[in-house]
């Protein structure tokens, strides 16, 4: 595969590292659990984050799978970037990750056999997730390991916590349980939409609005304070 | 050959023609001051001749036609130059005029004729006439006649249309001139029939203009081919391209005039006062105009100098009611509203309309709900919904892209829109960014 | 807490020189190979284990639909009829299958059939236990399917509706509201559809494997 | 100068009398006969389920519509119209659900009236149906004198909780008995309105005269409803030629079900159907189509609400490519 | 016959890639902005998804009976190479073919929508036939909901979207309105 | 079948290896036949200016900047959107000087807020000074003047312009990047680009002299040509009806030419160009 493809596939192309300035572990691991979550803010791997997300275990299963496959392969892909020529750079990555994907799933299905049915095939559409392709062209394939490590274990976290929020959405409002245990009794009329496909569309453009709007409250209170200080400078 | 003497389209505001299609043509005294700016017509402006403090004879030339498409300009009156600056113009600005203080002791009478008589004259000589008695249409845009009748050698025109529509709602004007001037309309026809060399003629008129009608047919010369046509009531049907459908069942094609399909449209105001000319011999010095609406108290239709402000028009219909509101020259679908009453009236206005409070539209607007009742309006069939979206967010160039010079601004859209969106003003607001724009 | 600090060196960074094809090839062909070997090895390692769980949840799901036998055989459906041995050369995986199940006393009960169709929103895949000599079903559990939640899944989750297979008398009839006759199953409300999928996959099996499964019965092979 | 400043606007200075609350009211006024029918037929129940969609979706346009929007009256024709499409038994915390679903995300999350792409009354009325489904498939019978004044179902169940079995009668709709038990429906009880159905698809007579007072007053574009018309009956009147037993007549098939509703008050919505005629011609037909499709072939009995939601998103597709000839052109605009 | 139809109708409304599947959802996301692309995506999807199905259908035949625990990787990288291969052809041979949908090619390759395609071809044990049928029927349906898509956003484009709702938000509710649309093709052909 | 064997290891080992073989070979190949190189260093220079494609420092964008940046065509400073960090960053990043930049900003032509230049028409329509002015030139008595609609202050993307109680845009100089949009945006013309070292300035375009200027609008330039006397030689012109100055003569500009201005016409500036006379007002009308 040709290098075109980085700048075509969805993400995978990361920001420059800002010269002069120092990055701390503590911010390789975190940025990927609230200000770069992958879902929620680069809306990556959107295909999984709504397809298994009907329930909570599914979403478990699917993000510890997703997990595994990410910091596997940002390990391997840090460890053995020197070797690798830029040329083949992308075919490499999909060999390591896919071989990474294939035991994971079958894994799975030797371990939880159900779950791994109802998953279907996105256990093996890890392979093409833009998060974990996007995760090595981006930081894996040029920072060393210790932080390659750490970044894809905060990007999993993130990606677990986006599929955690809307399963768990999901499940209670469309079957009345959580993790399978029912939480208001019989008497709950269940939204089945929540369950169906319209209703993984409409939860996750709702999570999205209130991410949108979270950031824009927090940008205008910025841009007053900003305002404020503009005002006070032309005053003095 | 003929049309269906109507077309595709378009819309029937109500006409509100009865406050004034009885009222005679009357002669007004002459106002103590006149105010004729430079431009009056389509074109380059004139170019003043004269000084503060010159001495003008009624007919004498104020300014010169600079360049083909441009008139020279008359003294409507005898008086003196009193400046020589700024004046507001009907088009919202400030625009360089002549200000003549009429002398009172003037009797205004006519002279010697300064325009040479038409049976003398060879085609050549009739345009170049034609040009010097400074006449351009009456019809509302007042493009230059002259121009009109020397179309380049490579189109062949057949036939001549005189436009008797007048579909705006109120205006008499060229009702009037029908009723009581056929035979000058006849005669002006006749006169550029010679000019272009055109064996053939038609004459459109509304068929809410019966005497109109009757005045025409019972004069029709038997000389010339001419035919006069009883047309569909409905707005735009004096708009060139409507009326060649209406009556000769040809499209004008997108972005074309109307030589290129072989014909010249004239109203009847304008052929009235080429007869005019020739007859009293002065240029084109005085105009008739309807002054109507519900905001003056005895509408009318007066013959005045060119240059009479608004104040004096108002004053001499009997002045503005209390509700009186707003006043627009032209008829109240394309016409311009005015902001002071110390406008004059040019050579092309056809009227002074002034509405109450309660004629005028509402001025909240609501979102387009896509009823489409615009689509159904646009006679030359552009989409004023997808338009009116696009230039609220002033994507210019895909209004270019969607025909927007094709859009004439007739103001139908905007008159059935129940969102009482502003759709004419946003197309006249992105025609002139796209015109800004060096290419696009 | 490491620290690390990127200072850029000034000036154009020389163009990257070409590589040599050699590196290329050793790259992917050893990483191809590894990978491969890696895939194999934990081909091997789980197999056993998915072989196991694909087994166990089939062997539950007969002694289910034939209510806990005392033990089944597999047969095999070739050329229209039931024999006990794959015929030689044919995939054993890759042919139709029955299960037929004896009581305690080694006497069969039943037989248990897979069958497949399409219900509401996708293919339904189903097992039931059949007893041939009455015509009666035994039970009914599906295996596969995409219904509706809430809705189209009752048909294998409401054990109302799950429990009336037991003992329904084949052809069967689908009614709105309460059954009446052995051979009625009554169809759940809002989910018509996918309670007439599940009736028409059982009755086209049996139209279909019906008469094979009574001969084999009644050619006393059933018999041990 | 004059006492009062003069006034200036741009023009045309005059109009043409409509304005968009005007429409919307009138829309409004033409559905209250409907809904008193439905009242005659299924008693107080409908009285309270109107009202909840009806509050649902005022509310949600008071609480997160720009201001003063209220008064445009297009939120209650949504609010009137959604409540026509349920059950008269609904759980009236239900109908409540629905009808601010329709306005917020159904209407304001495209920026408000004119903006949206799916019919906003029939979005929520899908999302009902996908939410609680069989609440939304139970039918009350339309009364008798004697227990007009009863409820028709558990509508006082309290929110998020499941309605309880109702000793209401109930039973399929003339177009569920068709496909499923394919028995028919007398046609005289269809057209008057004596039938099982949502509260607004009852009587079909009544829905086309209000509907027909609006179109004559162009209110409503009239292609839409008699392409729709004349397609099902078209279509299904070759069908029956060819199977009447397995293809019902189409006069069944034009007034059962919500058909009449549909193509007269929803279909019609101006904002979610194209703006050409052409367009219109097309948008009828294709809905026509698609509620033959769905009613004949597919899984559901009835389809009249998920043929216009496709079709309304064919909109935007269908007013890029209906685009009227140009005058003095053969070309038509390239639509954008 | 009616088998292929059911198939047919089923993977393009029925069970949309899309809408009902959620296959495909980056492209969807990102190239529904304008009808013109999305058309061209649209073609270009079927194209990689017809070959891909007679791939795939020759990889199960022939290779992967033996090895399957490779049949991720050979399913991941037979069908990268292949449209590699035909973006370089194409190059090659028409230009004008390759900018109208070449270099939509390499962002297919990498979209869920292709990798799901052969799974469920595999896992369904659809033959040659069927396997085809499946593809355009795909394929049909990404078009759709692409074409859908893109001519709804073009004409959002022009209305004024609350601020919090612009992007992403906005188009997923679309999807859902129009997934909740496509559930009225649920049962299609299947109810009896 | 036993899937741990040797031979199924090395088969399966072969396969992916031969592959990976057949796979670089490949890429070798197309390797050699394409090639573009692009200097890394743009990118980097890119992600650190704003992105706002403003245009503020006269390129067609925040891309061109960075590669003319590169190329050292032209200074860091030379974008005077992003703050002085970001420049220093980027003059480090490419080891330049972050060079200087003249500042320049918007000035209003034009003084004639509602109380001192009365309307002579109501203007009811689009609330845009653009459609305003297509209307009988939007209802103000002056015809030059400001209609105070805001679209100046719309078009900002900088919030530079507020628009202060008597309907007259308020630059701030220190947001105001001299970007021209608001330049564009006004109809009327009334605002222009200066370097901020123009203090001297004629807050009218109004071509009416004398009285009949002054009836329209109190603060409006009757072209009495006190100023022209009063200031340096050559340094103000009359022409048209207007002092006009002349910048290139800006050094002998000094702040003695407004002294006997009789309507305050002409203005001394020192950073901000009006001194807020009322609050500044929240919420434009759009
Ligand atoms: C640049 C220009 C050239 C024109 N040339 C001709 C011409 O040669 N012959 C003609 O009949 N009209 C000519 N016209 C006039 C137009 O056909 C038309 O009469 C004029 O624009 C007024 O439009 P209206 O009459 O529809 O209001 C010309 C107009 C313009 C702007
Ligand atoms: C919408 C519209 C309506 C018009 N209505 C009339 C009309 O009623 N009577 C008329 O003489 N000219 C009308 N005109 C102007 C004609 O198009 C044309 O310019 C005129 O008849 C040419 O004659 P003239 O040059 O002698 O004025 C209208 C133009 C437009 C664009
Ligand atoms: C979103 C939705 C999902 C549905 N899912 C199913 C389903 O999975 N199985 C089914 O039989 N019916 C389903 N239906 C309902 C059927 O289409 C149909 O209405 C019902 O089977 C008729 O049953 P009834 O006659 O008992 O009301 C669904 C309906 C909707 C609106
Ligand atoms: C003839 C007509 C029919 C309408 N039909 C509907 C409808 O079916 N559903 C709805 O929510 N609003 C309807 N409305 C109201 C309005 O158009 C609707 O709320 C807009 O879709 C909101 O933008 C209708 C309005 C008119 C004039
Ligand atoms: S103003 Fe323009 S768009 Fe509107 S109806 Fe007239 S020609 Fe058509
Ligand atoms: S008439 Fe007005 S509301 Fe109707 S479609 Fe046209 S612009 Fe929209
Ligand atoms: S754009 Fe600004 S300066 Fe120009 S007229 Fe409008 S408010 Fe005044
Ligand atoms: S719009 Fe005008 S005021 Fe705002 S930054 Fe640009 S030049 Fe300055
Ligand atoms: S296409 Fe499905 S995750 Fe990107």
């Amino acid at each position: 595969m040709s290098d075109e493809l980085s700048h075509l596939h969805c993400g995978a192309g990361g920001g420059p590292v800002l010269p002069g300035r120092t990055v701390t572990a503590q911010m390789d691991l975190l940025k990927g659990l609230w200000r770069e979550n992958p879902v929620l803010i680069q809306l990556l791997g959107l295909c999984p984050t709504l397809a298994v997300t009907n329930s909570v275990a599914n979403s478990v299963v699917m993000a510890g799978a997703t997990f595994f496959v990410l910091v596997g392969s940002s390990l391997l892909v840090s460890l053995l970037k020197r070797f690798v020529p830029n040329e083949v750079r992308i075919t490499s990555y999909i060999l390591i990750i896919a071989t990474f994907v294939s035991v994971a799933e079958m894994g799975l299905q030797a371990l939880v056999p159900e779950i791994h049915k109802a998953l279907g095939a996105f256990v093996a559409l890890i392979v093409v997730n833009c998060i974990i392709l996007g995760r090595q062209e981006a930081f894996a394939g040029r920072n060393p390991v210790g932080r390659s490590v750490l970044d894809a274990v905060g990007m999993g976290i993130g990606f677990t916590i986006a599929l955690l929020l809307m399963g768990s959405v999901r499940e209670i409002l469309g079957s009345g349980t959580f993790l399978g245990v029912s939480l208001f009794g019989p008497g709950f009329e269940p939204w089945v939409i929540m369950v169906l496909p319209p209703g993984g569309f409409f939860t996750l453009a709702f999570v999205l609005l209130t991410v949108a709007w979270a950031r824009q409250r927090r940008a205008a209170r910025a841009a007053a304070a900003g305002r404020d200080a503009a005002v006070a400078r032309r005053a003095a | 050959m003929l049309g269906r003497l109507r077309f595709r389209h378009g819309v029937h505001p109500p006409e509100l023609k009865e406050l004034t299609a009885r009222v005679p043509i009357r002669r007004l005294p002459f106002p103590a001051e006149l105010v004729l700016p430079l431009r009056q017509h389509g074109g380059k402006p004139a170019r003043a001749v004269v000084r503060v403090g010159d001495r003008v004879e009624r007919g004498d030339t104020l300014g010169e036609a600079d360049g083909f498409v441009s008139t020279p300009l008359h003294a409507s009156a005898a008086g003196t130059v009193s400046d020589l600056g700024l004046w507001p113009h009907p088009d919202g600005s400030y625009a360089p005029a002549i200000r003549l203080a009429v002398d009172p002791a003037s009797p205004q009478a006519l002279r010697p004729r300064l325009v040479p008589e038409w049976t003398a004259l060879e085609p050549a000589g009739l345009v170049e006439a034609i040009r010097q008695a400074g006449v351009v249409g009456l019809g509302g845009a007042a493009f230059p006649t002259h121009v009109k009748l020397s179309p380049p050698k490579d189109v062949k025109i057949d036939t001549i249309l005189i436009n008797g529509c007048e579909c705006e709602p109120y205006l008499t004007t060229d009702h009037r001139t029908m009723v009581e001037y056929p035979e000058r309309v006849h005669l002006g026809l006749r006169i550029m029939m010679r000019c272009l060399g055109v064996g053939r003629a038609m004459i459109g008129i509304e068929r809410n203009k019966p005497d109109a009608l009757e005045a025409i047919r019972a004069t029709l010369p038997k000389d010339l081919d001419v035919t006069v046509h009883a047309l569909e009531v409905k707005y735009p049907q004096g708009a060139e391209k409507m009326l060649i459908e209406s009556l000769l069942d040809r499209e004008v094609p997108s972005g074309k005039l109307p030589m290129h399909v072989g014909v010249v449209v004239q109203n009847v105001a304008s052929a009235a006062t080429i007869a005019e000319v020739f007859e009293t011999g002065l240029p084109l010095i005085e105009r008739i105009v309807t002054v109507t609406g519900r905001g003056v108290r005895r509408p009318g239709n007066f013959i005045v100098p060119v240059g009479t402000k608004i104040r004096d028009l108002v004053q001499a219909a009997g002045g503005l009611t209390e509700d009186a509101r707003e006043i627009v020259f032209g008829g109240p679908m394309m016409g311009a509203a005015q902001a002071s009453l110390d406008i004059p009236v040019l050579k092309g206005t056809t009227g002074v309309v002034v509405l109450t409070a309660a004629d005028t539209k509402p001025t909240v607007s609501y979102p387009c709900i896509r009823c489409g009742h615009c689509l159904d309006a646009c006679p030359v069939f552009l989409n004023p919904q997808l338009l009116g979206q696009l230039a609220l967010k002033e994507r210019w160039d895909e209004m270019a892209t969607n025909h927007l010079a094709d859009c004439m601004l007739c103001g139908c859209c905007g008159y059935t829109c129940p969102s009482n969106i502003p759709l004419p003003q946003l197309f006249q607001l992105a025609k002139a960014a796209l015109r800004k724009r060096p290419a696009a | 807490m490491s620290v690390e600090t990127h200072a850029p060196e000034p000036g154009p960074p020389a163009p990257p020189p070409d590589v040599a094809p050699a590196r290329l090839l050793t790259v992917l062909g050893v990483g191809g190979a590894v990978a491969g070997t890696l895939l194999v090895l934990a081909f091997g390692l789980t197999l056993p284990r998915i072989e196991a769980n694909r087994a166990r949840a089939l062997d539950a799901a007969v002694k289910e639909v034939l209510r806990a036998p005392a033990r089944y055989d597999t047969l095999f459906v070739v050329n229209g009829a039931l024999t006990k041995t794959a015929p030689p050369g044919a995939d054993p995986k890759k042919l139709e299958q029955v299960y037929l199940g004896y009581g305690t006393d080694g006497r069969p009960v039943g037989f248990a059939v897979v069958a497949a169709e399409a219900g509401f929103q996708d293919v339904i895949t189903l097992i039931f236990g059949y007893d041939a000599r009455d015509r009666k079903l035994l039970g009914m559990k599906v295996l596969e399917s995409k219904e509706t939640p809430g809705l189209g899944d009752r048909i294998e989750k409401s054990e109302a509706f799950v429990a009336q297979f037991a003992g329904a008398v084949a052809p069967l009839v689908g009614v709105k509201g309460k059954r009446s006759k052995p051979g009625e199953v009554s169809m759940i409300t809002g989910a018509t559809i996918s309670s007439r999928a599940v009736i028409r996959i059982i009755n086209k099996a049996l139209a279909r494997l019906g008469p094979r499964l009574e001969a084999y019965r009644e050619e006393g092979k059933g018999n041990p | 100068m004059s006492a009062p400043p003069l006034l200036v606007t741009a023009s045309p200075h005059v109009g043409a009398g409509d304005s968009t609350p005007k429409i919307m009211w009138n829309v409004v006024a033409s559905l209250v006969p409907v809904v008193l029918a439905a009242t005659w037929f299924f008693g107080p129940s409908v009285p309270l389920v109107v009202g909840a969609a009806l509050v649902g979706a005022v509310g949600a346009e008071r609480a997160f519509g720009r201001r003063g929007t209220l008064a445009d009256g297009s939120a209650v024709i949504t609010g009137l119209l959604l409540g026509l499409t349920l059950p008269a038994g609904l759980p009236l915390w239900m109908a409540f659900v629905g009808g601010a679903f329709s306005i917020a995300i159904g209407k304001l999350i495209f920026g408000g009236l004119g903006q949206n792409v799916f019919n906003p009354a029939l979005l929520g009325r899908a999302f009902l149906q996908a939410s609680f489904p069989v609440a939304l498939t139970t039918w009350p019978l339309p009364g008798t004198a004697e227990t007009w004044w009863a409820l028709r179902g558990d509508n006082f169940a309290l929110p998020f909780a499941s309605a309880r079995v109702a000793d209401t009668l109930t039973g399929a709709t003339p177009l569920g008995r068709m496909k499923f038990e394919h028995q028919p429906t007398a046609l005289w009880d269809l057209v008057l309105g004596t039938t099982t159905g949502s509260l607004g698809e009852t009587s079909a007579l009544l829905i086309l005269l209000c509907g027909g007072y609006l179109a004559l007053r162009n209110y409503l574009n009239w292609r839409i409803p008699a392409s729709l018309f004349a397609t099902v009956a078209v279509v299904e009147t070759l069908l029956h030629a060819l199977a009447p037993a397995r293809f019902p007549d189409a006069l069944f098939m034009l007034f059962s079900g919500g058909l009449m509703l549909g193509a007269m008050y929803m279909a019609t919505d101006l904002v979610t159907s194209p703006v050409t005629n052409l367009g219109c011609w097309i948008f009828g037909a294709g809905i026509g189509v698609l509620v033959l499709v769905i009613r004949l072939w597919g899984g559901l009995a009835e389809g009249v609400m998920y043929a216009i939601l496709i079709m309304n998103a064919l909109v935007p597709f269908l007013n890029r490519w209906t685009q009227p000839r140009l005058f003095g052109t053969t070309r038509i605009a390239p639509g954008r | 016959m009616g088998d292929l139809a059911w198939i047919f109708f089923s993977s393009m409304v029925v069970n949309n890639f899309t809408l009902m599947l959620f296959l495909g959802l980056c492209p969807f996301l990102g190239v529904s902005g304008r009808l013109d692309t999305a058309l061209r995506m649209g073609a270009a999807d079927m194209f990689v998804l017809t070959m891909t199905a007679v791939a795939v259908w020759f990889l199960n035949a022939y290779v992967l009976a033996h090895v399957p625990y490779l049949r991720l990787i050979a399913f991941i990288i037979v069908i990268a190479s292949l449209v590699q291969i035909v973006e370089m052809v194409i190059k090659k041979l028409s230009p004008v073919l390759f900018r109208e949908l070449g270099i939509y090619l390499p962002l297919i390759t990498t979209n869920c929508a292709v990798l799901a395609l052969a799974i469920f071809q595999t896992n369904r044990g659809y033959g040659l036939l069927e396997g085809l049928v499946f593809a355009v029927g795909s394929g049909a349906g990404l078009t759709l909901a692409l074409l859908l898509m893109a001519s709804i956003r073009e004409s959002l484009d022009l209305a004024d979207i609350p601020d919090v709702a612009r992007g992403t938000a906005l188009v997923l509710f679309v999807a859902g309105g129009l997934s909740l649309a496509f559930m009225g093709f649920a049962g299609l052909l299947s109810s009896s | 079948m036993d899937t741990l064997s040797a031979p199924a290891i090395l088969g399966s080992a072969g396969i992916l290896g031969g592959v990976g073989l057949v796979f670089a070979a490949l890429i070798a190949v197309t390797h050699r036949k394409f090639k573009v190189w692009e200097d890394p260093r743009i990118d980097m220079v890119a992600a650190l200016l704003p992105g706002n494609n403003c245009g503020a420092c006269g390129l067609p964008g925040c891309r061109a900047f960075a590669e003319k940046a590169v190329a050292g065509a032209i200074a860091p400073a030379q974008c005077t959107v992003s703050s002085p960090e970001a420049r220093a960053d980027i003059a480090a990043y490419l080891g330049v000087d972050v060079g200087q930049a003249t500042q320049r900003v918007a000035r209003l032509l034009c003084a004639g807020g509602r109380d001192v230049a009365p309307e002579r028409a109501d203007y009811l329509g689009l609330p845009t000074c653009k459609a305003a002015a297509a209307v009988a030139g939007g209802g103000k008595g002056c015809v030059w003047g400001c209609l105070g609609l805001a679209d100046c202050a719309v078009a900002c993307t900088f919030d530079a312009i507020r628009m202060n109680a008597v309907g007259l845009p308020i630059v701030a100089p220190g947001r105001c990047t001299a970007c021209g949009d608001c330049v564009e945006a006004c109809p009327k013309d009334l605002f222009v680009l200066m370097p901020i070292e123009h203090k001297l300035l004629v807050q009218c375009k109004s071509l009416l002299e004398g009285d009949a200027a002054e009836r329209l609008c109190r603060v409006a330039c009757t072209a009495c040509g006190k100023c022209a006397l009063d200031a340096a030689p050559g340094v103000i012109a009359m022409t048209n009806g207007l002092a006009v100055v002349d910048y290139a003569k800006n050094d002998l500009a000094g702040p003695e030419a407004t002294r006997r201005c009789p309507t305050g016409a002409i203005v001394w500036v020192e950073g901000a160009q009006f001194a807020a006379p009322a609050p500044l007002v929240e919420g434009v009308v759009v």
